[in-house]
């Protein structure tokens, strides 16, 4: 007779990739998984890439998980994948969506409106225009790709959507220059980021009203090495994504503008609380939607007007952040 | 010479029971059209075993040369197993998870062959895992700009034969090291997959914007990975894909003058030369095969996993294809290998991946539990070797 | 003897695997003395030899040097009693300059364990240390590998006699040197045991061993065999302990008929990086046609140039009277001349492969169909092959690098046997072969001769060239200096037309 | 021998003017405490160069061999100086950017130098990325659990040597293959900093958690990077550390009885065993060496860039290295180095990403351009190589 574990209900969240990111969502779910009474399993694939994703999802169903939480990497091509898996097992999406799966629902934000509130942020930093050098890990994926998309449709005021995502960039959006016709990318390696934010710096070090927006969790933070090392502190405006604590550190000391953060302690929360809750025989047609919205991260924290986000200040957000974290651990 | 075939063929008569054990399990068929296709890989399987028992001189030599490998897979197995029987609701040894296992096997296999053989003539290649994503990347945006399945296959395949030859003949008339060319050329392919498309390529993308091969595209990705339209693992097809390679390797390398020459030139490429052998030639054609069989590797990491990344697909498989063939008995200096031990040496590394899942190992401390799996076969790989020449003596 | 003997190895074991290389072995070295120790290929000379030098350790046994019982626990320890040992293949960092290489490991330094080099004194005295070995004082700052193997041995020899050893064991330093330079080791050797040093001295040369010899110490097997006063230094003797029987004429030449016509000519044969002169040479089919030379004199790259190896930029290669063209060894192989090549173990065999594999190699077109080995066929072959040539080994499939150097050579020679050759072109066939196999090498090169096949034989052992061949020519610096017939062949007119007199 | 040292006077003389011609940019020295300290930089910076000079036999061979990077970094030079006077408004010759390819520069030479020792002596380290990436991690870790910097300074830097150790003894009493063990090597230390910090780990951190430590990292900042506290880089400090570091070396390789033990070592060891010298031991110890400045590299890492990711900190940097050591005239063979190419090989991959950001080169064809820039390198060496066989011949 086999020996049956803890008893408990077995969920997993499957991530997209290894990322400090990550550890916030694990937070949350580790908080849901303990409130809701259920066994989990957090895994994160050692490289971005499908087939690691999938290894992992397909061991996973072979391990008695009544429900899992998936970070798609590439919706359209893992589609007909979660669609059977979804028939096999209950399945979220968070972080980024494949809707056409029959999962139950999708937990993130949506990175193309998370992607204009960060060009709002370089407006209100740069109001008469100028230009600006985007970083980040990679183009390929589809949250980068509506990321990226955001920001320079908000800076231009029209929909290029499909154009971006198709890779092919202009010159100018609106009163902005896009520096080197296309975002700059790094492959995920923080010091390929930082050379980056270097060499594009020493390339505008002679250009007026310059804005740098770091689009992955550790852009933000190399592109202030690099602007400090190049003594610019302030003259380069910075507007980052994500909350890692170097960025928020910058924005306490006013050297980064504004950071777009996402909620991934939610993610982690609201997957779980959601899976546990189908798994104890919940109602799946009653699940809504849980769509996350995005939030702000300033210096001050206060309302701005024209913006209909929450804004959070800077050091308290550091210190709740570094709370929730450590209460897992 | 006769001892060693009587020992041949207990262990073919064994190899065969695992295989009828193994299409046990694989049934009932799938009911599908493609169901009388599996039955003909299974005949497949069964020549090609029959062929690698047949070239595989099973002395006792060769037996202990692969000791470690098969501990190290004999071990783990039995915690799968035990996993199995024992713990809750886990069933590592079911059907869909064999599988899998299996058909990752399979595609390291393919480029361990490949990388097996330029080791054993002396060389090395690091662009094997660029090679595998520049052939994905390559075969995915063929299909999506509107080439036929099968057409951009043969591209694919001609491509791998291409990059094999400029390496071979950087290495051979240019007389330059091939660890330096193929780094180079690991990153040069790279960067060339990323030249090609800046974006994820993939099958929907490819039947969404031409579904006129949308058919062809589906028999071929059951045929050569045994996946259903929807996804679902029907039959480890990659594995015997791998095992008919492996075994038409076999036969060049144990039954061939080929193989001899190859043999003889890892060891020592001077004698080769004066008993009259073509070394360059020989050499540029085992560069070929080995890049023509990345290529392939890299189609089938497209019709398997669905979808290819131009900056990561196939990252570091050549460290993996080295890893399994150095557990699979061949010899880093040149002149050492055998084809029976590169399936073993095939089988570690995904099996250990699947193993720490089941026993949940966190994913941080995989890579060193990994590498420390990989050291420790090693390790006892040579004090196997040791203990054998103190025993002798 | 009143005086103490420099070392007493006493029923000294080695154990290797599979193997056990000296049993009960003992030997004396007197001081002052050169004792030759000389025994068939594999008898154990050169493992007693490094016994004694601190190489490998004994299984049993023990040592005494100047009285005292001694375990060397590695080369440096005997080099710092007194002992040194020029081994029988070279060894040396070939990417250092000679004068790195005269002193490598004993650098002169200061800084403590900084270790700075001091290369003032080591400037002085290498240009001393070549000029006793016969080169000039200018080598040391050429890069060894820049050298040709036998200069190598001379530096390898001087850089023993740098050691200031009280006991200098050379393990078949002229294997690589011609007679020229030969004699001028004779003179060291008289320098050095006139100045107290023992030299033990091991060669299968068995006319250095009359010359230079007080004593000699035979083995066979791994045993003792018997020891020879300076008086019983003949020829016989010597063979007769070695093989245990008396071996009947030395030089056989049973089967040599008069010579037929021209097989191989060259004609105007000029090769990529050799000489600008055009060389000229003919070879007719069953004679056996000498060459001589000194070191260096390009022997070696003129045969590498008509098998292949080296592209050839003017004058043509005849064949029967055709022009062949060779672009690569197997043009070569496939017209019907092959060669033994100089070096047995870097060329000449695949040492990690077994004896059939090696057998194998270049006739696996003959053992195959359509690509696939017949293994019946190999294993006759290998038979055949193993038979006819009398190979001294376990089996097939025993690895050909643990076999003795004569077995190897007979090896190589079964290669190329079972193809027919027309012309046979052998560098230096018996090099650091012993009498035996010496013996039956010269009985099958006679008989390949008698079959009507063209063997050109480059040699640097006088005996040799004198006793076996039938026509000879002299090399010297790229050119052919001069043609001899047997009756004109002696080794003043060699000698002479070597290096550059007239003949 | 004389003829060489006129060769290298000229060669040191034309280093000094460049040397005075950076000071005259780096000029005018910052005000803070630490200008006293960059003025000593400035001392060793001439002491260096002068003892490279010394060592660094300038033969035409030894020229020769380095041609083929002599000429790729000149002509990239010249490109730049081309963008600096004639197009728009870039400025690569500025000061700043000049100072974060020397440092770029720096921290590659100071692991190129390790990897090129045991190249030399006949070996490879394949884990050389791992251990920067680990040595980066621990040293964080260390500082923000609340290790006074030097403490953790030293600690890594044992650590270091403990890996060198590690790896050595497996090469050198195993008898295992250095690529074998480096490659088990190269898994477990990425594993090792996976597991001993799952998250990024940063200096920020460190001062915040610990702020009694801040004032003395500020000033290990200062002195090995050369970053002001407020992360404004002063001074190229890591080039002066690895130019300090490669003399050193440099006497070592050239001018102590070690370096020749270790051209003997890589060229026939069988040769040195004969001489008597302890090729083991030195084999161990060019292994310590080499993962003691990978670990140092690590260190360097942390205190320029500020943070670093365990997943990714020094990834591929092993392959960096052996590129720049083979670049500088290293032969992948064993026996052939020169310590003075090493720098100069060091020089090129920096400047290449520098030069290809102001010309904008599109990232999807970075790789493939530097793929293709390091196998001209290899290939313009090798042709010239030949050429001066065949002119000699
Ligand atoms: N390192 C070794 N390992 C195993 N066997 C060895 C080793 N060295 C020597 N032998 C074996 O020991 C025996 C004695 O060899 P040794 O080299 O001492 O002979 P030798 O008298 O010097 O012969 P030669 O005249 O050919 O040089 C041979 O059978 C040889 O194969
Ligand atoms: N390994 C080598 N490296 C460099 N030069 C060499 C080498 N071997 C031979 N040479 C050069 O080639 C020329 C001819 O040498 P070759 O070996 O053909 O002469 P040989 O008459 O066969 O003498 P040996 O008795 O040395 O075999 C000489 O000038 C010699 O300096
Ligand atoms: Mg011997
Ligand atoms: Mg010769």
């Amino acid at each position: 007779t086999k020996k049956s574990g803890s008893g408990k209900v077995k969920v997993a969240i499957v991530t997209n990739c290894t990322a400090d990111f990550w550890l916030h969502a694990e937070a949350g779910a580790k908080k849901a998984a303990a409130e809701n009474d259920v066994e989990l399993d957090f895994r994160q694939p050692k490289t971005q890439t499908v087939i690691d994703q999938m290894e992992i999802v397909e061991a996973l169903l072979k391990q008695g998980i009544k429900g899992l939480a998936v970070s798609v990497i590439n919706p359209e091509e893992q589609t007909p994948d979660l669609t059977r898996i979804a028939g096999q097992v209950n399945l979220v999406t968070m972080d980024n969506d494949a809707d056409k799966t029959g999962r139950l629902c999708y937990v993130g934000v949506d990175n193309y409106l998370a992607g204009k509130e960060a060009g709002r942020a370089v407006k209100r930093a740069l109001p008469k225009g100028g230009t600006i050098a985007l970083f980040i890990g990679t183009t390929t994926s589809a949250n980068s790709k509506d990321r990226v998309a955001g920001v320079l449709d908000e800076l231009a005021g029209s929909d290029n959507r499909a154009e971006i995502r198709k890779g092919n960039f202009q010159e100018k959006y609106g009163v902005y220059t896009l520096y080197r016709k296309a975002p700059i990318t790094d492959e995920t390696e923080e010091a390929k980021a930082r050379t980056n934010a270097e060499s594009a710096l020493e390339q505008l070090k002679n250009t007026p009203d310059v804005a740098m927006v770091g689009l992955y969790a550790y852009n933000p933070k190399a592109i202030l090495t690099a602007v400090r090392g190049k003594n610019l502190v302030g003259k380069v405006k910075i507007v980052g994504f994500d909350e890692d604590f170097d960025t928020l550190d910058g924005i306490d000391k006013g050297e980064i503008e504004a950071t777009v953060v996402q909620d991934p302690y939610q993610y982690g929360y609201v997957s779980v609380t959601c899976l546990a809750y189908v798994a104890k025989g919940g109602d799946k047609t009653k699940i809504p939607q849980k769509e996350i919205k995005h939030r702000l991260v300033t210096k001050e924290g206060t309302m701005i007007k024209g913006v209909d986000v929450e804004i959070l200040k800077a050091s308290v957000f550091s210190t709740t952040t570094r709370e929730s974290l450590a209460a897992v651990k | 010479m006769s001892g060693t075939i009587k020992l041949g063929s207990i262990f073919a008569g064994s190899l065969g029971a695992v295989a009828i054990l193994w299409f046990t399990l694989a049934l009932p068929w799938p009911t599908t059209s493609l169901g009388n296709r599996y039955q003909l890989w299974s005949i497949s399987l069964v020549v090609s075993l029959t062929l690698l028992c047949f070239t595989f001189e099973l002395s006792w030599r060769n037996m202990l040369r692969l000791l470690g490998v098969l501990v190290l897979l004999g071990s783990i197995l039995g915690r799968l197993a035990i996993i199995q029987f024992l713990e809750g609701d886990k069933t590592p040894l079911d059907k869909s998870n064999i599988f899998a296992i299996l058909s990752e096997q399979g595609s390291l296999g393919i480029i361990t062959l490949g990388a097996a053989l330029l080791i054993l003539t002396g060389g090395i290649d690091l662009s094997v895992g660029s090679v595998v994503g520049l052939a994905a990347v390559t075969f995915g945006t063929l299909m999506e700009m509107g080439c036929p399945p099968l057409a951009a296959l043969a591209i694919v395949l001609l491509l791998g034969v291409a990059i094999g030859f400029t390496n071979g003949l950087l290495v051979t008339q240019l007389k330059l090291q091939s660890f330096l060319v193929t780094l180079c050329g690991m990153f040069m392919f790279r960067g060339f997959a990323r030249a090609i498309n800046t974006s994820n390529t993939g099958l929907q993308q490819a039947k969404s914007n031409h579904p006129e091969f949308a058919e062809s595209l589906d028999s071929m990705r059951a045929l050569l990975v045994g996946k259903a339209a929807n996804g679902a693992v029907e039959f480890p097809a990659t594995l015997v894909v791998m095992m008919l390679l492996a075994a038409i390797v076999a036969v060049i390398l144990h039954k061939s003058a080929y193989g001899r020459y190859w043999f003889a030139i890892g060891y020592n490429d001077q004698a080769a030369r004066y008993a009259g052998i073509g070394v360059e030639r020989q050499r540029l054609s085992v560069f070929v095969i080995c890049s023509t069989l990345a290529a392939f590797a890299g189609i089938l990491l497209l019709l398997w996993g669905g979808s290819a990344n131009p900056s990561n697909a196939g990252n570091s498989y050549e460290l993996y294809a080295i890893t399994a063939a150095v557990l699979g008995g061949v010899s880093l200096k040149g002149g050492e290998c055998i084809a029976a031990g590169l399936i073993l040496g095939a089988l570690v590394q995904p099996i250990i991946f699947n193993w720490m899942s089941f026993d949940q190992i966190p994913d941080s401390a995989q890579l060193w539990v990994m590498g420390l799996a990989l050291l420790s076969g090693t390790i006892a790989d040579e004090l196997i070797r040791r203990f054998r020449r103190r025993a002798k003596g | 003897m009143p005086e103490e003997p420099l070392l007493i190895a006493r029923a000294i074991r080695k154990q290797f695997p599979g193997v056990l290389a000296l049993d009960d072995v003992s030997v004396t070295v007197r001081a002052g003395e050169v004792l030759a120790l000389v025994g068939e290929n594999g008898a154990g000379k050169s493992t007693l030899m490094k016994i004694l030098a601190g190489v490998y350790q004994p299984d049993g046994g023990e040592i005494l040097y100047r009285g005292q019982p001694v375990t060397f626990s590695g080369p440096l320890a005997a080099m710092k009693s007194g002992v040194s040992l020029i081994h029988q293949e070279l060894n040396l960092a070939e990417n250092l300059s000679v004068q790195d290489n005269l002193f490598l490991g004993r650098e002169n330094t200061f800084g403590g364990p900084l270790k700075l080099l001091d290369n003032r004194p080591a400037a002085k005295s290498g240009g001393v240390l070549l000029e006793r070995v016969g080169l000039p004082a200018s080598y040391v700052s050429k890069i060894v590998g820049e050298l040709p193997p036998g200069q190598k041995q001379l530096v390898e020899i001087a850089r023993a006699i740098g050691l200031d050893a009280k006991l200098l064991i050379m393990d078949e330093p002229t294997s690589s040197l011609t007679q020229a330079e030969t004699d001028r080791l004779y003179e060291v050797i008289a320098a050095l045991k006139a100045s107290g040093v023992s030299i033990v001295y091991i060669s299968h040369r068995l006319a250095e061993i009359r010359r230079c010899a007080d004593r000699a110490v035979v083995l066979r097997d791994g045993r003792n065999a018997g020891e020879l006063a300076k008086a019983e230094l003949t020829h016989d003797n010597i063979v007769r302990m070695m093989v245990g029987r008396d071996l009947k004429q030395f030089f056989p030449r049973n089967h040599r008929t008069t010579a037929g016509a021209t097989v191989l000519e060259l004609d105007g044969l000029c090769y990529r990086g050799g000489p600008t002169k055009p060389l000229s040479l003919q070879v007719r089919a069953g004679e056996v046609l000498g060459m001589a030379g000194l070191i260096g004199a390009g022997r070696t790259e003129l045969s590498e140039a008509v098998f292949g190896l080296r592209s050839q930029s003017a004058g043509r290669v005849l064949l029967n009277g055709d022009a062949v063209r060779i672009r690569k060894p197997a043009d070569a192989i496939r017209a019907g001349i092959l060669l033994v090549p100089e070096d047995r173990r870097k060329h000449g065999l695949v040492l990690e492969a077994s004896v059939g594999a090696n057998l194998s190699l270049p006739n696996l077109d003959r053992i195959s169909h359509r690509g696939f080995l017949d293994d019946g066929a190999e294993r006759s072959l290998h038979a055949e092959m193993i038979e006819q040539l009398r190979v001294k080994t376990p089996s097939a499939a025993q690895a050909v690098g643990l076999l003795s150097g004569g077995n190897q050579q007979k090896v190589v020679f079964g290669k190329w046997l079972a193809r027919g050759p027309k012309v046979l072109i052998l560098d230096e066939p018996t090099r650091g072969v012993d009498v035996g196999a010496k013996t039956e090498i010269y009985t099958l090169i006679d008989e390949l001769a008698g079959r009507g096949v063209a063997i050109w034989m480059i040699t640097s052992d006088m005996e040799e060239l004198l006793g076996v061949s039938d026509r000879a020519v002299v090399m010297h610096e790229g050119h052919i200096a001069g043609e001899l017939t047997r009756a004109e062949m002696t080794e003043q007119a060699v000698m002479n037309l070597a290096t550059g007199g007239g003949a």
